[in-house]
C-alpha cells in the first residue's frame, strides 16, 4: 500500500455537469458554424486571391527567387486550408451526429464545443507514437505520409473561383485520378508494415476496395472530360455557364457519387477500417501523429470529394454575380463563396449518408463495383460521346 | 438382462434413480421415446461421491423426465451422451470441469469455465468457496443400494 | 512517454507551461478503450448515449488500444481474463489511465470470496479512479470520468499517477495456491 | 502448462488463424473465438468462454436463499429481473408457497419490460456490429425510459432485485401503470422507425438474408432456446410449454419463422417485442386493483428436495435446478443458460461463412456473457 501517494484529492468537488439537455444552445452553434464558414472562407480568399495579387502587382513573380518564395507561402497557405478543413470537419461531423443520433456531441470545451478538436490534435501531439516489435519501420511511418499527402495534393487541381486555382493543369482530371490512387498506397501499405493480423486484413480490403472504385471513378471523370472537351477543371466548370452537367451527365454523376464515397471509406463502404469487425483494420496498431495524420486524410477527403462534385457536376463557382465584372476581385471571391456553399451542402448529403446507412459485405462491394457501377460508367461515357456528338453538329 | 432404476413421479415430471452403468441404455432408450429436447445437465457432488442430473423434455407434448446417478470418488465414469444430444456437449464439460464428472466418449473434453492448466474441480465440497481445501474433510460412507427394487436411501436431494 | 514527460514538472518555465497545455489537451480528449466486461459495460454503453452523453466531453470509443487513452474495468475480472486485462493495459500508448467502474473490480463485490475471481482490479493494473456501484450508474461515471479530467489538468494538485500496480499478483495462480485468507 | 492457451500454428498454407476476442467490440463481452481465415472465408471457429466466470454456483451455496436473488439478477444482466424468475419459482415450488393475483402480474409486467429492454440493447449493439450506429443510440434512449420506470418502484435501474418468494418485494409506484401506458404508446410510435432503419433497410437485408442458416433438426439436438430457435421453425416456448405466473390467462403468439438465418432470427425479435407490447397491455388491464403483492412465506426457509424450473427469458430457456438439503442454504444451484447452450452453434454457423457474415451471426445469436459463462 505504501506506493500509493496520498489521496491528495479528497478536497475537490467535481464540477457537476451543468448542462440541461433539454435546452440545447442553437444561437451559439450557429454562431460557431458560421465562425467556421467565415474563417475557411477567409483563409481560401487569402491564398487564392490576395496573395497571388499582390505577388502578381509587385511583379515578384519573373525573377527566380521571387516565384520559389510564392511557391512555399501557397504551400503553406494550402497546407493551412487542409488542417483548418479537417479541424472544422472533424468537430462538425460530431456534432452533426449527435444531431441525428438525438445526443448534443462534443459542447463543454469552447463555446458550443468549437475548440474540441484542438484538443485532440494537441493530446495526439503529446501522445506515444508506438511502434510494435515486428513493423517494417520505414514503411510503417511513411504510409500515413503517402496518405496525407495524396488527399493534399488533391486540392491544388480544385478551382474555388474563376482564376483562383493553385495549379490550373491541363491534365487536371487525370491529376485527381493519380492523387487519389496513390492514397490507396498509404492504407495498402500501412496495413501491411504493421505485422498484425487485422491490419493485414484491412490492407487486403482497402486494396481490393480503392482499385475497383477507381475504376468507375476513373470513367465517370472521364465521361465529364469528354463531354465538356477539355480536361482541365476550369474549362469544366466555364462549360457549365449554362446547363449545370448534372443534368446531361447523370449517369456519371451517380457513378462519381458511388465510387467517391468508397473512395472515402466511409459507411456502408467502411470496409477497410470496420470498427466492429476489424478493429481499426489498416489504422489498427497507430497511434499518436501517425493515426492523427490518416485521421486528418480522412476528413481532407470528406472536404474534397464533395468539392469535386460540385466542380464537375454541380456548376463549381456560378452564380449570381449582381452585375459585378467576373474579373473583379469582388466578383471572384463572391464565386469562392457559391462554390464553399456547395461544397458545404454536399458534405452534409455526405455525413448524412454515413450516419444511416450499415455496412456492405466484401463480396456485395465487389459485385456492385464490377457488374452494377462499371457498365454503367462506360455507359454513361458512350452516352457523354454521344452528347457531344449531337452539340458540336447542332 | 433389464435396466436397473427406480421412478417415482415429482411435481409434473417423471424422476428415474438409475444405476451407472445402465444410465446411458436408459437414456438411448428415452431417445427412442421422443424425448429430443436437452434441458439441462447438472454435476452435482454428494460428499460420498458425484452425481450427474439430466432433464429431457418432449417437444411434442411437454412431457418431462429427469434421470439422474451416483458415481464414486475414485472412478467418477460415465459415457458420454453428446451423441444423442450434442446439445449437452458443453453441459459435459462444465460438469467434468466444475464438479470431476469424466465422460467416456466425449469429443473434446476440455476445461471450458476454468483456465486449462488447474487441477481443482471447485465445485466439488471438499473446496470452500475461495478454491482452499477444507481442513478434516472425510467423504461419507457410500449409500449401498442392494436391490433396485427398493428405493434407494438417502438420495433425496442430498444428505447435509 | 510522449512527447512531454507528465509525471517530472521541469523548472523550465516556458517548457513548464506547455506541459500545463498538454495536460489541458489529455484530459479534454479522453478516448476510452471498447472494452466491456459484465454487467457494468451496459452502463458504461449507457454513458455515452442520449440521456448522459459523455461524448459531448470529448469523449469517444477507440477500437484500438494504441488509439486510447483511457480503459474503463467495467465489471468482474477473473484469473482467466485477468492475463489479458493486464496485457490490454500493456498495450494502450502512453499516457494511460484506468478508471475501475463498480464494486467488482474496486475488490471483488458481491463474488469477492470466490475462487475464480481477483479481488480488485488494481492487483494487476494500476488504477486511478474508483467509482462505486453496482453497477454504478452512467451519471456515476461521468462524474469518475470528471475527476480523472480534473486530476489531470490542475495544477495545484500535482496528481501523481500510479505507476505500477499495488501488488505483483500472479495472474495464472490456481485457487488454494493464491495465498489469500481462505473463506471457511 | 501455465499462461493463456496456447494456439497451435496451423497446418496449411493458406489458412490464417486469428483470435477474436476478448477484448473485441462485434463478441458483446468477452467471448474469445479462433478463428481460421482463407481470405475472408471461414475455415474453422472455436468457442472459448469462462472469461466471466463468476463462481456463481459456489458462492450461492455459501448463502441464504433470499441473499441469492442477488446474485442471480446478474446473469443475464442486461435482462436483470427476469433471471430471477426460475430460481424463486423452483423454492416456491420446493415450499408450497401460493403466490397472490395481484403479484403474478405485476411479475409479468416487469418481465414483458426487461424483455423489451433487453431486446433493444441486442438491436442497438446488433447494428452496431453491421456498421450503423445511429440504431444504437435510439435503442438506448428508449431503453432509459423502461429502466425509469422500473426505478421508479424497484429503486435501482439495471438489477433491481424487485422479485421475492411468494411475489413481488414491495407494491409499485402509484404512477406505475399510467407511465407503462405512456411508455408503450410511445414505443409504439418508435417501432416503424426501427423497422425502416433495419428489418427494411436493403443494406441490412442483403447482410442478413440466407446468412447463417440453422436448419431445425440442428437447432432442436444443439438445445437451442428463444429467438434462435424460434427462427429456425420450432415454435417452443416455455411461457407456452409449462406455463408460469399469470402468462397462461393472457393471450399472445409466439411469432416463428421457418428459414432460420440472421434475417429470421431479428425478425422473431422484432415480433417479440410487438407481442410484448400487447401481453402488457392486458396484464394492466387484468391486474387486480386492490390486493395482496406478495404471498406468505415461512420466516425460516427450510427448502428440502429437489426441483427445476425453466422461464423464457430474453435469450430462452433459462433454468434453475435447486437442490436444498432442509437447511436455509442450497446444497446445490445449477444454472441452465440460453446463451450457454445458444453458443455451442457457432462452429456450425460460422464455418464457411464470410468473415463479416460470422460478425452478423454472432449478433444474431446475442449472447450476454454473464450467464455463459456465471
Amino acid at each position: 500500500m505504501s506506493r500509493m501517494p496520498l489521496p491528495l484529492d479528497r478536497h475537490i468537488k467535481p464540477k457537476l455537469v451543468g448542462y440541461d439537455p433539454t435546452r440545447p444552445r442553437p444561437g451559439v452553434e450557429r454562431l460557431a458554424y458560421t465562425l467556421f464558414f467565415g474563417s475557411l472562407w477567409a483563409l481560401v480568399v487569402v491564398a487564392y486571391g490576395l496573395v497571388p495579387a499582390l505577388f502578381r502587382s509587385q511583379g515578384w513573380l519573373d525573377g527566380a527567387l521571387g516565384f520559389f518564395f510564392y511557391a512555399v507561402i501557397e504551400a503553406l497557405l494550402a497546407f493551412g486550408i487542409a488542417a483548418v478543413v479537417a479541424l472544422i470537419l472533424i468537430v462538425v461531423l460530431r456534432k452533426y451526429l449527435g444531431k441525428v443520433q438525438e445526443r448534443v456531441g462534443p459542447m463543454h470545451y469552447g463555446p458550443a464545443g468549437v475548440l474540441q478538436t484542438v484538443f485532440d490534435a494537441l493530446k495526439l501531439l503529446g501522445k506515444e507514437d508506438f511502434a510494435p516489435a515486428n513493423v517494417d519501420p520505414l514503411i510503417f511511418r511513411l504510409a500515413p505520409a503517402i496518405t496525407f499527402v495524396s488527399a493534399f495534393l488533391m486540392l491544388v487541381a480544385v478551382p474555388v473561383a474563376g482564376g483562383w486555382v493553385m495549379a490550373d493543369l491541363n491534365v487536371g482530371l487525370l491529376f485527381i485520378v493519380a492523387a487519389s490512387t496513390l492514397g490507396a498506397y498509404g492504407v495498402v501499405l500501412g496495413g501491411l508494415a504493421q505485422g498484425g493480423k487485422w491490419g493485414m486484413l484491412g490492407a487486403f480490403r482497402a486494396g481490393a476496395q480503392l482499385v475497383s472504385y477507381e475504376v468507375p471513378l476513373a470513367l465517370a471523370l472521364l465521361a465529364v472530360g469528354v463531354y465538356s472537351g477539355s480536361l482541365r477543371l476550369s474549362d469544366i466548370v466555364e462549360h457549365q455557364q449554362g446547363l449545370w452537367h448534372v443534368v446531361p451527365m447523370f449517369i456519371p454523376f451517380l457513378v462519381y457519387l458511388v465510387a467517391s464515397i468508397a473512395e472515402l471509406k466511409s459507411t456502408p463502404f467502411d470496409l477497410p477500417e470496420a470498427e466492429s469487425e476489424l478493429i481499426g483494420g489498416f489504422n489498427t496498431e497507430y497511434s499518436g501523429m501517425s493515426f492523427a495524420f490518416f485521421f486528418l486524410a480522412e476528413f481532407v477527403e470528406l472536404f474534397l470529394l464533395p468539392a469535386l462534385v460540385v466542380v464537375l457536376f454541380f456548376g463549381g463557382w456560378h452564380g449570381p454575380l449582381f452585375g459585378l465584372d467576373p474579373a473583379s476581385f469582388a466578383a471572384q471571391a463572391l464565386q469562392s463563396f457559391y462554390f464553399l456553399v456547395k461544397t458545404a451542402v454536399w458534405v452534409w448529403i455526405f455525413m448524412w449518408i454515413r450516419a444511416t446507412l450499415p455496412r456492405f459485405r466484401d463480396d456485395q462491394l465487389m459485385d456492385l463495383a464490377w457488374k452494377g457501377l462499371l457498365p454503367l460508367a462506360l455507359f454513361g461515357l458512350i452516352l457523354a460521346a454521344f452528347l457531344r456528338m449531337f452539340v458540336e453538329v447542332v | 438382462m433389464s435396466l436397473r432404476f427406480k421412478t417415482r413421479e415429482e411435481f409434473d415430471e417423471v424422476v428415474y434413480a438409475v444405476h451407472p452403468e445402465d444410465y446411458r441404455p436408459l437414456l438411448e432408450q428415452l431417445k427412442g421415446e421422443g424425448f429430443d429436447y436437452p434441458r439441462n445437465l447438472t454435476g452435482m457432488d454428494l460428499e460420498y461421491g458425484l452425481r450427474v442430473v439430466v432433464h429431457l423434455t418432449r417437444l411434442a407434448d411437454g412431457a418431462k423426465v429427469t434421470v439422474y446417478t451416483d458415481v464414486p470418488y475414485d472412478a467418477p465414469e460415465l459415457p458420454s451422451i453428446t451423441d444423442l444430444w450434442p446439445g449437452f456437449e458443453w453441459f459435459e464439460r462444465e460438469a467434468y470441469d466444475l464438479v470431476g464428472v469424466r465422460f467416456r466418449g466425449h469429443p473434446d473434453l476440455r476445461r471450458i469455465l476454468t483456465e486449462d492448466h488447474w487441477t481443482i474441480h471447485p465445485l466439488q465440497k471438499r473446496y470452500d468457496t475461495g478454491g482452499y481445501e477444507l481442513p478434516g474433510w472425510q467423504p461419507k460412507p457410500w449409500p449401498e443400494v442392494a436391490d433396485w427394487e427398493e428405493a434407494p436411501e438417502g438420495d433425496e436431494g442430498g444428505e447435509a | 512517454m510522449g512527447l512531454l514527460g507528465s509525471e517530472a514538472r521541469p523548472q523550465n518555465i516556458i517548457v513548464g507551461t506547455l506541459d500545463d497545455v498538454i495536460n489541458l489537451a489529455r484530459s479534454r480528449s479522453l478516448w476510452p478503450l471498447t472494452f466491456g466486461i459484465a454487467c457494468c459495460a451496459i452502463e458504461m454503453m449507457a454513458a455515452w448515449t442520449p440521456k448522459v452523453d459523455a461524448d459531448r466531453l470529448g469523449m469517444f470509443f477507440r477500437n484500438s488500444p494504441r488509439q486510447a487513452d483511457l480503459m474503463i474495468i467495467s465489471g468482474t475480472v477473473n484469473k482467466k481474463i485477468a492475463s489479458r486485462v493486464k496485457r490490454l493495459y500493456e498495450q494502450l500508448a502512453e499516457p494511460k489511465w484506468v478508471v475501475s467502474m463498480g464494486a467488482c473490480a474496486n475488490q471483488g463485490g458481491p463474488f469477492r470470496q470466490g475462487y475464480s475471481v481477483v479481488e480488485g482490479v488494481d492487483k494487476i493494473v494500476p488504477v486511478d479512479v474508483y467509482v462505486p456501484g453496482c453497477p454504478p450508474r452512467p451519471e456515476a461515471l461521468l462524474q469518475g470520468l470528471l475527476l480523472l479530467r480534473d486530476k489531470i489538468a490542475d495544477r495545484k494538485l500535482r496528481y501523481q499517477q500510479p505507476r505500477v500496480a499495488l501488488t505483483d499478483y500472479d495472474v495464472f495462480a490456481e485457487p488454494g495456491k493464491d495465498g489469500r485468507v481462505p473463506v471457511l | 502448462m501455465r499462461g493463456p492457451t496456447q494456439i497451435l500454428p496451423t497446418d496449411r498454407a493458406d489458412e490464417m488463424l486469428i483470435n477474436m476476442g476478448p477484448q473485441h467490440p462485434a463478441t458483446h463481452g468477452v467471448l474469445k473465438v479462433v478463428i481460421g481465415l482463407e481470405g475472408e472465408r471461414v475455415t474453422r471457429a472455436v468457442p472459448h468462454i469462462g472469461f466471466l466466470h463468476r463462481n456463481h454456483e459456489k458462492i450461492e451455496e455459501a448463502r441464504t436463499y433470499p441473499q441469492i436473488i442477488t446474485y442471480t439478477d446478474r446473469m443475464d444482466y442486461v435482462s436483470g429481473l427476469q433471471n430471477e424468475l426460475p430460481f424463486i419459482l423452483a423454492v416456491e415450488d420446493l415450499l408450497g408457497v401460493e403466490v397472490p393475483d395481484r403479484a403474478k402480474y405485476l411479475r409479468v409486467i416487469f418481465f414483458e419490460l426487461y424483455r423489451l429492454a433487453s431486446h433493444l440493447v441486442w438491436l442497438g449493439t446488433g447494428m452496431l456490429d453491421f456498421g450503423a450506429i445511429t440504431p444504437f443510440l435510439y435503442t438506448f434512449r428508449d431503453r432509459e425510459r423502461i429502466l425509469e420506470i422500473v426505478e421508479k418502484t424497484a429503486g435501482a435501474r439495471m438489477l433491481p432485485n424487485y422479485f421475492t418468494f411468494g411475489g413481488v418485494r414491495r407494491d409499485v409506484h402509484p404512477d406505475f401503470f399510467k407511465d407503462v401506458a405512456d411508455f408503450l404508446d410511445f414505443f409504439e410510435k418508435r417501432l416503424p422507425d426501427y423497422y425502416a432503419l433495419v428489418l427494411d433497410s436493403p443494406v441490412f437485408q442483403a447482410r442478413a438474408v440466407g446468412v447463417g442458416v440453422l436448419p431445425k433438426e440442428r437447432a432442436i439436438a444443439r438445445g437451442a432456446s428463444g429467438p434462435v430457435l424460434r427462427a429456425s421453425g420450432v415454435a417452443y416456448d416455455v411461457r407456452k410449454a409449462e406455463p408460469y405466473d399469470a402468462y397462461p390467462e393472457i393471450e399472445f403468439e409466439v411469432p416463428v419463422r421457418e428459414e432460420g438465418d440472421v434475417y429470421a432470427r431479428f425478425w422473431v425479435r422484432f415480433k417479440e417485442m410487438e407481442e410484448s407490447i400487447k401481453i402488457i397491455r392486458q396484464a394492466i388491464e387484468k391486474t387486480p386493483k386492490v390486493g395482496p403483492y406478495k404471498g406468505k412465506v415461512p420466516a425460516r426457509m427450510k427448502v428440502k428436495g429437489s426441483r427445476y424450473r425453466a422461464v423464457e427469458i430474453s435469450r430462452g430457456h433459462l433454468g434453475a435446478h435447486v437442490v436444498g438439503d432442509g437447511t436455509d442454504r442450497p446444497y446445490r444451484i445449477k444454472h441452465r443458460s440460453p446463451s450457454f447452450a445458444n453458443l455451442q452453434l457457432i462452429p456450425d454457423l460460422l464455418v464457411g461463412a464470410r468473415f463479416a457474415d460470422a460478425i452478423a451471426i454472432l449478433s444474431s445469436l446475442d449472447p450476454v456473457f454473464g450467464e455463459v459463462d456465471r
